[in-house]
């Protein structure tokens, strides 16, 4: 599973994307949210407050509830400040 | 048709291409997004639009199919610039050509406001005082949501 | 600014032209209102626009006005042609800028539908069956009207 | 006093401005359009149906019940088709 992040989600990480592999418990967006949080402090400062957080899975806005599996690339990022 | 570049767009020759040919259009719209140094706050040297490449061309493509299922339009444009620019800079070019104005003045309208909240980009400012992301604004999505329901017919 | 002239115009250098050395304008809206030749009825060769000259130029300056005593704007302009033009001519041109998008697409919109009942205009359409004025649409004066109450603050 | 007759206003009359020197009775727009309308059969065909017609005086929209004095400017047409 490819996992991306934007912005500040990004800097908190300190990446902007990478490769991971959940247990198989984490079948949904926030249960990934979770188990990301976990692996470094920066993590975590990122997945504090995931009502700050959007998510898209392969390139679709989902929320939270939404599915993951194996190949999905999933991305987490702040509210959208285009225009 | 969407665009997404780092490179600069000019307004006028966008719209002279947009329109060669078409003869059936009575009204064109359009929006031009630029870089403002609010008069509040410290000065702004820069922003820097960062995106999603691939969801970025996906979502501004939904979006200008659902204002060409809304609206009877002629033809739509939409590009949008990311990377960095400066104060007077133009983000964002939305132009819709329609038979009649109310068409092409609504549709504009409704695709810069989905724009705003749906389209996977965020803004990083440069002020004197240090760099930070802008936080989207409440009043974008209230803009963005008023267009859930239908247009009214004309 | 106001500009009632014969000649044609280019959107793009008009607008390039307003906005010059200005830092707080964060959107632009415009509208390009052009001669379509309607897909029903005979087909359009030419259509002339007669307009009360003095008059003309008063109303357009007091529409501007209005607009920019009803919305906080940074730059304005409606320039309108009269003479005889031809399908894919343009016709008219408004451009409102402002700190914040809404401002400016809202009085682009007040201007170009108060400019259609109140500036002294008339069309007189050339087509393959002859010449007639063109009437007056109801809708467009419902589309003015329902400007007579302010508009909501934001 | 100057009027100005224009689109099919000005056809009908067959002049796009004339000076004219109506009796004191003429005190308002309508009453000058009634007066107007018995010079000629094209004033007449153009003042038939004064609901199809818009005045100005002095170059301001003006209902058909405003005054006009001597010097001022009043022009009659149809509704506009600008834009």
């Amino acid at each position: 599973m490819e996992v991306l992040y934007f912005a500040w989600v990004r800097d908190r990480v300190g990446t902007a994307r990478e490769q991971v592999d959940p247990p198989e418990s984490v079948s949904t967006v926030g249960e990934l949210a979770r188990w990301l949080a976990s692996r470094s402090n920066g993590h975590a400062a990122a997945f504090r407050d995931c009502e700050l957080l959007r998510a898209a899975v392969n390139q679709e806005h989902v929320p939270f509830g939404h599915p993951v599996a194996a190949g999905d690339e999933v991305a987490f990022f702040p509210p959208m400040t285009g225009g | 048709m969407i665009r997404v570049q780092g490179v600069d767009f000019e307004p006028g020759a966008e719209i002279d291409r947009l329109l060669r040919g078409r003869t059936a259009v009575g009204g064109v719209a359009s929006f031009i997004g630029i870089v403002r140094d609010d008069l509040h706050g410290p000065a702004l040297r820069a922003m820097t639009l960062e995106h999603y490449p691939g969801m970025t061309e996906r979502m501004l493509a939904a979006i200008e199919q659902e204002a060409n299922r809304r609206w009877r339009l002629s033809a739509s444009l939409i590009i949008h610039r990311y990377g960095r620019m400066v104060p007077g800079d133009r983000i964002v070019l939305v132009v819709t050509a329609a038979p009649h104005r109310q068409e092409a003045l609504e549709s504009c309208q409704f695709l810069i406001d989905w724009l705003k909240t749906k389209a996977p980009f965020w803004k990083r400012e440069e002020t004197e005082e240090g760099e930070h992301w802008v936080e989207a604004q409440v009043r974008d999505d209230v803009a963005a949501a008023k267009w859930q329901t239908e247009p009214s017919a004309n």
